[in-house]
Order: structure tokens, then C-alpha cells, then sequence
């Protein structure tokens, strides 16, 4: 009898424990959760942290899981604003009645990492990095990588290309670029999250951008993408210089990120029936003469009528994020906003009510 | 009720009628463990029915062909998934038997007298503690140490014995070996775990009658001690494999993602609890339903999966232990 | 002993038993080399096993026993580039929603057991019950975070009681086939005697069954825990992540798993080093509550 | 076969001397569609002990389980007949079977005690009953009764599973008798014991009939002869298609075992096909 009377306390003390729990609540601090894209997620955590600790009244978290996931919880209204780097689709806006509010946030580029033995420079033209990634060229040593690379001892060995096995938004922008640039790469692989990457045995994915380092970081003679930011802040050398519209050959920085972004027109005229400017743009193959071709923004998504101390709590924000946050940008590996990008984000902010 | 066998409460006679409270408790006692079991099956039907409704606009578009289709391209939103069915059973039994094996000579190792009790339980305690560990850690071991550890014998078998179609193409990284190899391990403490408990379920005298018929160490486990835990070592087994199937986290990071159908060890492959947690988190509309489908049909798998342990397990217990 | 043949013979005429060791004897042999076959697949399983702990030790082992141990288990998470921080939240978060999980799943699945073990384990809501039980084994986790997304958190938002229904599903399953494995188990005669003492069922239940079958439940009941502690894509959808300590159950929490999610993505050595320390205080955790239920499941006698 | 065509054989009822505390009438026992036992009527008599005896497989032991409904337990048992226990036949509706093992004590043929220490063993039923007096007393009471209390009256604390063979057994027969049971069932009781515990459980039961019905089955006739007062003789009748076990005849002891009325009786007395 006395063990069966131990599992039967036990159990009481779990009920007892979980409901005194649920009783603690602080009323006055605002709350405000928010989910979606995993590019902005180390810097979005940071400006959140910081901000909290400015201003204690306000706390901010966030949770990378996906620009798909967030936009998601945007329309179920689990969450108090999402972000995504694929901004909002038409029928996705539709779906929210209290209208959205899309602001760009903060840019970012994506680059292409390679692992070769005692090769610190690697031009690859417009015309080859397509073709490799859509897996027409498969030698190192391909005349088409040689021609553009005099001097360079490329092994004969094949290219693995390593890809990302979750869908992502770095996908969408670096597949988004090559079908701009490459109308074969579009018929094959195509834009997307997840791309139709070939089946062929030198292909692999792996999760996230940690994943894509670690398979090009432990591979010989392998290549894959990933954002700037990871690139250079895990020290990884190997970074590709891509030729860009203009014909030259740009490595990726914040200077050449900023070139790219300020050549992004918005759109005139507002978001679908609602009087809220549309500030989505996209630079999928930017002009500019020291540009670096693969750029992109990021938006956070918010809801056009919040309940009143939420709403200012988010314009505060968003504020802190154009004037502190950019400051960080490029320490972080992110492209800080050009100037007039910030007035219009701070202006369409008052949207937020 | 009234007061049954009143007159035999003669003189002594401590015992008496359990009172009302009491019936009062076991009928509520029953009815609360029926209950729990039937709640079992209306979560389980719930699930389905969730599932089940999220999936239909799919099912209904690709019907059958998703089956057998072999493309996952959202963007002309061509679905398909066998190839990673091929994976999910070829990793999860490749995972069985290195797993179910290697757990059940370590069942053995624990309770056949090999070391001393102690020692046996320390043993225990870190094979169930093993269980604990997040699969994430798992991929990061297999990919910062397993990987570079197979990768230069995988070169060796693919030269040498490339024309034999398990070493077929050259392990890039990631692949179907090195998945396997780290599933193997993850359900190891499961199976290991209850097919001790499996064991030392025996009743001694059985042991001594092994023993007492003069039986060496091995004919006593193989011939006696087995086939009696039979029953507990394949319900252990049923829960590694199930375990198996399921994996997500360390199998996305260790086998490679590519919608291949091999053979070989080496080539990447796909399966469909890492191709749901790879896309969930970005997917649209049209994909969600595309991968709820892909969802019933692992529940499916593993549907038929215990129809088969079911039957080989009532064909051992027949076998064995003549019960039932 | 094969040669010596004791049925056909008349007993003073057969030849005097040889009774030493045969070591070449086939069947000694066979014995022998399984022997050491058993020791050598022991000895290959503990090398991975000891590899991941090693690896867990060096690792995550360095930071948590390094200057600030106090730190490191209450502090709060850091953001990108600041150093030192804690994983305080995610401890929290997963130790009450562990309980969450195993207040639902621990009474439900023992039940659940004693109906399918003991009471009427033929019957036909025995039998559905018992094999859905299997297929829930199977079961993906993410989905088992995407339904209670689908059935709670639209409803009432991500919280920490949202994350511990999740993994309540994920436990379900091994709480009662491993408890009926253990409960079926209890040798009937024992169940006799308490039936001819003029137990109703419950109390041969209560007095009985469960007593003498609690080892195995409680294996059944660790390995459940120690699975689901370990799980992050449910959480994903259900209990979300906060960077602070809980203050009450509907709120997002943090939780190890998903901490280790975030921060072994995350290209800054310290949150790395933190990814690595969560992973072994998981396991630590699991192995206490191991031995806590050891000790309370010990046959008192 | 031509079973069907002359009648069975039915015994002839025994005349008991003293006033019944179980009237058992058994027409016939199924299990599933096996008929196990047929015709068998055996009056337990008060404080008399009542022996059982017969070839495996006579249902011996089937009708023993049958005076405490321990056959509910099997799913497809099925008693047609009636056992009248104080005026209230048993297999009555609306009779708890619970109720009826609380009354009717047993004890089983391999000993089970339940693992707990000896002196929780013991105070079970006493626990079970609710009862409000001195537990200590009534075990050591029990105990002395079962002649075990001196081998273990300074290890009550000791798991009962750590007593021999002969002492478990005892324990259990401490354990029934401890809520002072109108009727002790006893199943072959000694036949997993040794020679000397077999004689302390046999003395033990002589004394226990001075407060208690015992009915006891056993396939050792000479303990029959020694401690039963009345005796049934069971046999097995194959020509139902089965192996149907029914009563041959019931007497007091020395008339059933010296001058035995039914042939058979006297063919398995005298050992020819036992």
C-alpha cells in the first residue's frame, strides 16, 4: 500500500504546481510577439533585446521559424507583427481584415561560399554561376571557370554544390537573381523557397545557413550560399566575386550592398485597397556600376489597426530599428538602409495605429 | 444492497461487505480507465481528422500520382514523395538492424550476468539517459564527427567495390549511411531499455531450468532466455522502429535532402519526417496541404509497419509462450 | 559431454563421465566466441554513445563549469555579439512544460494501461486502442506541434500549456505501451491471491498490480520524459520562445530545445558554446528526474 | 461410445451429520463449450474438514474455485447449478463475488504472497476490511495460529518472498485466516512443499478446525485419510466427447477409504489406475 500512495502524491503535487503557476501575471509591461524569417533573425534579436532593455516597459521576442510560418501566424493572429524576406503575396494581405503594414527593416546579400585548396580568389561570371547551380557544369577545372580565372590551378575534381534542404528565403532571393539573369536556370531550377534543385548524386542540402557552412566547411572542392553576414562573421574566406550587370567583378561588402539597394525603385500608389504605401521593391539584378548583383531587402509585417499601446509600442520600434538598429547593420553582416529608405519606412510607420 | 450473508457474521468473523464508498471507487475507478483508453482513440482519430482535412484538396489533386511521383517543386506545384517513402524504410530498417541488434546484445550484456549488478545498473541508468539527448545534438555529432570518420573507408568501398550496388556512387558528405548509422544510435537506448526490463522480467526458476539441463551460457539465452522475453523485445523493437520513422532534426542534417531513389550507402536521400520539418516552416497554402498528405502517408507506413510487428509478434508468442 | 551417451547403455558399463572443461568441444566454442561477440558489440555500442557524452562534456562542459556557473544556469540569453548570458528561461520553460506533459500524459497513460493490461485487455476498445497507440509511436513530432497549433494556439495563442499538450501527445504513446508491457507482466498468481482476499478490481489494482509493476513503468515513464524533453519542432508551433522568465502559462516560453534550435544556427561562438551547455544541462536534468524515480520506484521490502 | 444411451451415473447424495455451511449442487461447468464437471453435489459441514480427492483433470479443484466464484476470473466459465452459502445461493445476479471471497477464505497451490514485508502480508485483509482494532494482535494471533510466529516474530519487517517454500505457504494461510473467514478453501496446499512443512500444514489444519470450515483438495490420499473428516472421490467421464469430471461418491473418511460403496471408488483406493 505505502507505493501506491507515493505515485498517488506525486501526482497531486504536479496538478498543484501547474495551476499556482498559472495565477502569477504582471499587468503593466506590453508584451509584443513576433515570428517569421530566419535571415534577420540574429540582428532582429539583438535590436529586440536592446530595445527592451531601453525602454522596460516594453518587452519584444522573437522566434526565427520561417517567412512562410510567420506570415502564417500573421493572418491567425498568434502573433503582434511577423517578418519575411518574400514580403506579402496579394491573397496573403487579403486574408488579414486589420489591413498590414509592410516595412523594409534591414537588407541583406547572399554570397556564394567555395572550399578550394590554396585558391583565395575566384571570379565567377554571369554566365557560370547559373550553370553551376544548375548542375551544367560539374568540373572545377571547366574552361568556361578557367577562362575567367587565368592563373588559378583549378583541381580536376567535381563541383559539390551544396544547397539548402529547408526552404528559405535566401533561396527564394539567390534563385530569384539567377532566373532574372538566366533564362535556362529559370526553366530548370526556377525561383522559389525551394527550388527544384537537380537530382544528381553532387548535389546535397543541409539545414539553415549553419548546416550549408558546416557541409562546405568539412567538403573539398565544394560550393553553396549563404548570407553575407554568416559568411563573414563565421571568418570564412572562400567568398566568390561575381560579375554584375555592368560586367565587373564586385565581392560582397556594405558598400557594394548599399550600390546594389540604391538602385531599388518602390512602386508608385499604395498596397491593394488600402491607403498604405506599398514599399516592397525587389533588385534582382541592380545596374548600379559597383553593385553586388545578389541583394535583397527584408520586411517585418504589422497589422494596420493594433489595439492602442501595442500599436505605439510597435512605432516605437520600428523607430529604434531605423535609427539605433542601422548602426549595427554592417557590424552584423546586414546592409544598412540608404537614407531615403529610412524616411519612407519611418513615415509609413504612423500607418500603425 | 442490503446486507448480504447477514448471518455470517458469526462470532469471530473480522470480514464484511466492501462498503458503498468503495464499490463507489472501483466502479468509478473502471470507468475513468476505460475512459483513458477510449481517449486514446478519439486523439488519435482527432489527429487523423485534422490531418485528414488539411490534406484532402492534395489527396484529390494528385491522388495517387503523389505517390509515385518523384519531384518536390513547389513553384509548378508537381508533389511527389517516393522517393522519400524509398528513404524513410530504407533508413529506418537499415537503423533496425544495426539498432535493434546492437540494443538487444546490450539487453544481454546487462542481464545475463556478464558484469557485476552495479556495474549493470550505472550502465542502465546512461543508456536511458541517452534517450534525453535532442536530436539536434545528434546531427552535429554525426556531422562533426561520424561524417570525416566514415568518409575515408566510404572512398575505400566505392573504388574497390563500386560495381556492388550498396557502395554505388562516392559519399559527398551527408548520405544514407551515415543517417542510418546515427538513427541506429538514437534508437538504440530504446530498444536496449526495454528489452532489459524484457529480461529481467524472467522468472528465476526459469533461468535454473535452462541451467538444470545442462545448457552452456549461450544455448541457456538463445534456446531459453529469448524467446521467454520475446514478447517485451519486440514490443521494444516496434518502439525503436517507430521512433525510427518518425526522426526529423538529425536525419534533415545528415542525409543530404536529395529527392534520390539508391541503393547505395553513399548517395544522399530524402525522408518524409525531414522533408515535412525542412519545408513546414516556409510552406504556402498549396504546399501545407501537399505536405499533410505526405504526412498521412508516413502515418500510413507506420500503420502497416505494426500490422507486420503485430503479426510477427503473435506468430513468436504462439511460438514461445504458448499464451494468448 | 556429446560423447558420453547415458540413455542406451546399462549404467555399470558405460564409460566413466569425463566432467572437465572441453574447451575445443563445439558447443563450449560456439559459446566462447558468442561471448565475445556479446562483449565486442557492447564495447562497439558504448563507443558512440561515450563519444556523444564526451563531445556533450568538452563542449557544453568547458562554459558550465567554467568561472560563472551561476550565470550561465540563470542568466538570460544573450543577442548576437554580447558575451557571457545564461539559458535561466529555457530551463524553466522546459522543466514546466515537461510537467504540463507528464501531469496529461503520466495519469491518462497508466490508465490507459491498466484498462489495456489488466482489466479487459481483449475487448475490442482494448485492441483499437492498443495498436493506435503503436501508430502514434510513428507519429512525427512536428505534426504533433502543428495539431495543437491548429487546435489551441489559434485559438488562444502560443503558450507554455500549448507546448506541454504537444509533447503530452508525443509521451502518450510510450507511457502506455511500456506501462501495459510492465502491468501484463505481474505474475497472475499474485493477482489471485488478491482477488481471493476479496479485492474489488480496483484494489487489486491499486494494492497490487501497480506496486509490483512499477519498475517497469517507471521506465516506460522515463523514457517518455527523456524523449520528449528532448523534442524542439513541436515547440516550435506551440510554446514559441521568449527571451525571459515566465511569468504565467499562457505566455510563450523559452525551452532548451528550442535554444539549442536557435543558437547552434547561429554564427557567434558564444551562442554556440551556450547551444552546447543546454544540450548537457537536458541531459543532467533527465538523468535526476532518472534517478529520482529510481529511488522512489525501489521496492521498499 | 453409447453414452447417450443408458443414464449417467449420478452419486448417491451424501447424508451430512452435522448442520452445512456450503450446500454445493453442481449440474454442470463450462468452459466455453467444455463441459468440465457434472453431477456433483458436496455439502461443506461446519468446522468439519471436507477432503477432495480424484485423478487430474476430475474438476476437483474446478468445483473447490467454484464455493468462492475464483472461476469469474476466466472469461468463459460458466456454472449452472447452485451453491447455497447461509440461506444465499452465491450465483445469484445480484451477488458481489467480491463479498463472497471476503467470507470464503483460500489458499492456493504454489504459495503467493504478495511483495510486501510479512507482517503488511498478514494485515491486508485486515486493511482491506477496514478494521478499527489492534492490527499487531490479530496478526501475531493469525501467525501463532499458522505455527509460524516464532520463525518470524523478530523479522516481521522482512519481504514475505524471503521465507522457504513451507513458511510462504504458512504465511498465506496467516494472511486468510487473519480476518477470521467462516470457510478456508484449501487447493493442494502442500504440493510444492516438502515432507516436514507438508506435516506442519497438515497439523496446522487440524487445529484450524476448531474455528473453521476447511475444504481441502488434495491428490495425496493418505493425507486425506489423516485430517479429512468427510471425503469426495471425483473421477473423469470420457464418454461425453471430453474429459468431464463428476462425483463417484462422498462419505465420512474411514467408510469412504475401508468399505467405498462405488466400484471405481474402491479400483482408485486400492491405487490400480490412479
Amino acid at each position: 500500500m505505502h507505493k501506491a500512495s507515493v505515485l498517488k502524491t506525486a501526482l497531486a503535487a504536479g496538478f498543484v504546481s501547474v495551476f499556482a503557476l498559472s495565477s502569477t501575471a504582471h499587468a503593466d509591461d506590453v508584451k509584443l510577439n513576433g515570428s517569421g524569417a530566419s535571415f534577420p533573425f540574429p540582428i532582429y534579436s539583438k535590436w529586440f533585446k536592446d530595445f527592451s532593455k531601453a525602454n522596460d516597459g516594453i518587452r519584444v521576442d522573437y522566434q526565427s521559424k520561417g517567412s512562410g510560418a510567420g506570415i502564417q501566424d500573421l493572418i491567425n493572429h498568434t502573433v503582434d507583427f511577423a517578418a519575411s524576406d518574400a514580403a506579402m503575396k496579394d491573397k496573403e494581405m487579403a486574408q488579414v481584415e486589420e489591413g498590414v503594414v509592410l516595412l523594409p527593416m534591414t537588407a541583406g546579400e547572399v554570397v556564394i561560399i567555395y572550399n578550394l585548396e590554396g585558391v583565395d580568389e575566384l571570379k565567377l561570371p554571369r554566365a557560370v554561376y547559373p550553370e553551376i547551380f544548375s548542375g551544367k557544369i560539374t568540373k572545377w577545372n571547366d574552361p568556361k571557370i578557367a577562362e575567367a580565372n587565368p592563373g588559378v590551378d583549378l583541381p580536376d575534381e567535381t563541383i559539390t554544390v551544396v544547397t539548402r534542404s529547408d526552404s528559405s528565403g535566401t533561396s527564394f532571393v539567390f534563385t530569384g537573381h539567377m532566373s532574372n539573369i538566366d533564362e535556362a536556370f529559370k526553366e530548370s531550377v526556377g525561383q522559389g523557397k525551394a527550388p527544384n534543385w537537380p537530382s544528381a548524386s553532387n548535389f546535397v542540402a543541409a539545414p539553415k545557413n549553419d548546416g550549408v557552412t558546416a557541409q562546405v566547411q568539412q567538403n573539398q572542392g565544394s560550393i553553396g550560399y549563404v548570407e553575407y553576414g554568416y559568411a563573414k562573421l563565421t571568418g570564412w574566406k572562400q567568398v566568390a566575386m561575381l560579375e554584375n550587370k555592368s560586367g565587373k567583378f564586385i565581392a560582397p561588402g556594405p558598400e557594394s550592398g548599399a550600390a546594389a539597394l540604391a538602385s531599388a525603385q518602390f512602386p508608385e500608389g499604395t498596397l491593394p485597397n488600402s491607403d498604405v504605401p506599398n514599399l516592397i521593391a525587389w533588385v534582382w539584378d541592380p545596374a548600379g556600376e559597383d553593385a553586388y548583383p545578389i541583394a535583397t531587402f527584408t520586411w517585418m509585417l504589422f497589422y494596420k489597426d493594433q489595439d492602442d499601446d501595442k500599436a505605439a509600442a510597435l512605432r516605437k520600434m520600428v523607430a529604434y530599428g531605423i535609427e539605433e538598429g542601422q548602426k549595427i547593420a554592417d557590424s552584423m553582416g546586414y546592409i544598412p538602409l540608404p537614407e531615403n529608405v529610412r524616411e519612407m519606412v519611418l513615415e509609413t510607420a504612423e500607418y500603425i495605429q | 444492497m442490503e446486507k448480504l450473508f447477514q448471518a455470517a457474521n458469526t462470532s469471530g468473523s473480522i470480514s464484511g461487505p466492501p462498503s458503498a464508498r468503495e464499490y463507489f471507487n472501483d466502479r468509478l475507478f473502471r470507468s475513468i480507465a476505460l475512459t483513458s483508453a477510449f481517449l486514446i482513440i478519439v486523439l488519435v482519430a482527432y489527429i487523423l481528422w485534422e490531418i485528414g482535412r488539411e490534406a484532402m484538396p492534395a489527396i484529390g489533386e494528385y491522388g495517387l500520382g503523389f505517390v509515385t511521383g518523384t519531384t518536390w517543386n513547389v513553384s509548378k506545384g508537381e508533389f511527389g514523395v517516393l522517393p522519400e517513402i524509398w528513404g524513410t524504410l530504407y533508413s529506418s530498417l537499415l537503423a533496425l538492424l544495426i539498432g535493434g541488434v546492437f540494443g538487444i546484445a546490450i539487453a544481454i550484456f546487462l542481464t545475463q550476468d556478464f558484469i557485476n549488478h552495479r556495474l549493470a545498473t550505472v550502465f542502465r541508468t546512461v543508456i536511458e539517459m541517452l534517450a534525453a539527448i535532442p536530436s539536434v545534438v545528434f546531427g552535429l555529432w554525426g556531422i562533426y564527427v561520424l561524417i570525416p570518420l566514415l568518409k575515408p573507408g566510404a572512398e575505400w568501398l566505392h573504388d574497390s567495390l563500386g560495381w556492388f550496388p550498396l557502395f554505388g556512387t562516392n559519399l559527398s558528405g551527408p548520405g544514407m549511411a551515415p543517417a542510418a548509422l546515427v538513427l541506429a544510435i538514437m534508437i538504440l537506448p530504446t530498444v536496449a531499455a526495454i528489452s532489459v526490463d524484457a529480461f529481467r522480467r524472467i522468472p528465476y526458476k526459469v533461468k535454473e531450468a535452462a541451467y538444470g539441463m545442462g545448457t552452456t551460457r549461450w544455448e541457456a539465452i538463445l534456446k531459453v532466455m529469448l524467446p521467454t522475453a520475446s514478447s517485451g523485445v519486440l514490443a521494444a523493437l516496434v518502439l525503436g522502429f517507430g521512433r525510427a520513422l518518425g526522426e526529423t532534426m538529425a536525419l534533415a542534417m545528415l542525409i543530404g535532402n536529395a529527392n534520390q531513389i539508391s541503393l547505395s550507402l553513399f548517395s544522399p536521400a530524402n525522408t518524409l519526417a525531414s522533408l515535412l520539418a525542412s519545408n513546414f516552416p516556409e510552406a504556402g497554402r498549396i504546399e501545407v496541404q501537399a505536405l499533410m498528405y505526405a504526412a498521412l502517408v508516413l502515418l500510413a507506413i507506420t500503420f502497416l509497419v505494426n500490422v507486420a510487428g503485430l503479426a510477427v509478434q503473435q506468430y513468436t508468442i504462439r511460438k514461445f509462450e504458448g499464451k494468448k | 559431454m556429446s560423447q558420453l551417451d547415458l540413455t542406451s547403455q546399462a549404467l555399470d558399463i558405460r564409460p566413466r563421465p569425463r566432467l572437465q572443461y572441453q574447451a575445443l568441444e563445439p558447443r563450449a566454442l560456439k559459446s566462447g566466441f558468442l561471448t565475445g561477440l556479446t562483449w565486442l558489440a557492447a564495447l562497439l555500442a558504448a563507443v558512440p554513445l561515450f563519444s556523444v557524452i564526451y563531445m556533450l562534456l568538452i563542449q557544453g562542459g568547458t562554459r558550465l563549469f567554467g568561472a560563472d556557473i551561476a550565470e550561465v544556469l540563470t542568466g538570460l540569453p544573450p543577442a548576437g555579439f554580447e558575451m557571457g548570458g545564461g539559458i535561466g528561461p529555457a530551463i524553466v520553460g522546459t522543466l514546466i512544460m515537461v510537467g504540463i506533459a507528464s501531469a496529461i500524459s503520466i495519469p491518462l497513460g497508466i490508465l490507459a494501461a491498466i484498462y489495456l493490461g489488466v482489466l479487459d485487455s481483449t475487448s475490442k476498445i482494448a485492441k483499437t486502442a492498443r495498436f493506435l497507440a503503436k501508430v502514434l509511436t510513428g507519429f512525427p513530432s512536428i505534426l504533433a506541434g502543428v495539431f495543437v497549433y491548429a487546435v489551441i494556439v489559434i485559438r488562444f495563442g502560443y503558450s507554455a500549456t500549448a507546448g506541454g499538450v504537444a509533447l503530452a501527445v508525443l509521451m502518450l504513446p510510450t507511457v502506455v505501451l511500456a506501462a501495459e508491457e510492465a502491468m501484463s507482466q505481474v505474475p497472475q498468481r499474485m493477482k489471485d491471491a488478491a482477488y481471493g482476499m476479496g479485492c474489488t478490481r480496483t484494489q487489486v489494482i491499486w494494492k497490487v498490480v501497480l506496486p509490483t509493476g512499477l519498475p517497469g513503468i517507471l521506465t516506460g515513464v522515463m523514457l517518455a520524459i527523456a524523449g520528449a524533453s528532448g523534442e524542439s519542432a513541436p515547440l516550435l508551433f506551440t510554446a514559441l520562445f521568449s527571451n525571459y522568465y515566465i511569468s504565467e502559462l499562457a505566455e510563450p516560453t523559452a525551452s532548451l530545445s528550442i535554444l539549442i534550435y536557435n543558437f547552434s544556427g547561429m554564427p557567434f561562438q558564444n551562442q554556440i558554446e551556450l547551444a552546447w551547455t543546454a544540450s548537457l544541462v537536458l541531459v543532467l536534468i533527465v538523468l535526476v528526474f532518472n534517478i529520482l524515480a529510481r529511488i522512489l520506484g525501489r521496492p521498499k521490502v | 461410445m453409447n453414452a447417450t444411451a443408458e443414464a449417467l451415473f449420478v452419486a448417491e447424495p451424501y447424508q451430512p451429520t452435522d448442520d452445512v455451511v456450503i450446500d454445493c449442487q453442481v449440474d454442470k461447468i463450462f468452459y466455453g463449450d467444455f463441459l468440465a464437471v457434472r453431477d456433483s453435489t458436496v455439502p461443506i459441514e461446519k468446522k468439519k474438514i471436507t477432503g477432495f480427492i480424484g485423478p487430474s483433470g476430475c474438476g476437483k479443484s474446478t468445483v473447490l474455485r467454484s464455493l468462492n466464484r475464483m472461476n469469474d476470473l476466466i472469461s468463459v466459465f460458466r456454472f449452472q447449478g447452485s451453491v447455497m452459502y447461509h440461506g444465499q445461493d452465491i450465483y445469484a445476479k445480484k451477488v458481489d463475488p467480491v463479498v463472497v471471497r471476503r467470507y470464503i477464505g483460500m489458499v492456493f497451490q504454489q504459495p503467493n504472497p504478495f511483495s510486501m514485508s510479512i507482517f503488511d502480508n498478514v494485515a491486508f485483509g485486515l486493511r482491506l476490511n477496514r478494521y478499527k482494532g489492534d492490527i499487531e494482535e490479530r496478526v501475531e494471533r493469525a501467525l501463532q495460529r499458522a505455527a509460524l510466529w516464532k520463525e518470524v516474530k523478530d523479522k516481521l519487517k522482512n519481504s514475505g518472498l524471503s521465507l522457504s517454500g513451507g513458511q510462504q505457504q504458512r504465511l498465506c494461510i496467516a494472511r486468510a485466516i487473519a480476518t477470521e473467514p467462516d470457510v478456508l478453501l484449501m487447493d493442494e496446499p502442500c504440493s510444492a512443499l516438502d515432507p516436514i512443512a507438508t506435516r506442519q500444514v497438515e497439523e496446522l489444519m487440524l487445529e484450524l478446525k476448531e474455528n473453521y470450515t476447511l475444504a481441502l483438495v488434495t491428490h495425496n490420499m493418505q493425507q486425506a485419510t489423516r485430517v479429512a473428516d468427510t471425503t469426495a472421490f471425483f473421477s473423469v467421464d470420457i464418454s461425453q466427447g471430453g474429459r468431464t469430471g463428476y462425483l463417484v461418491e462422498m462419505g465420512p473418511t474411514r467408510q469412504v477409504f475401508e468399505d467405498p460403496r462405488e466400484q471405481l471408488t474402491k479400483e482408485y483406493i486400492s491405487g490400480e489406475f490412479s
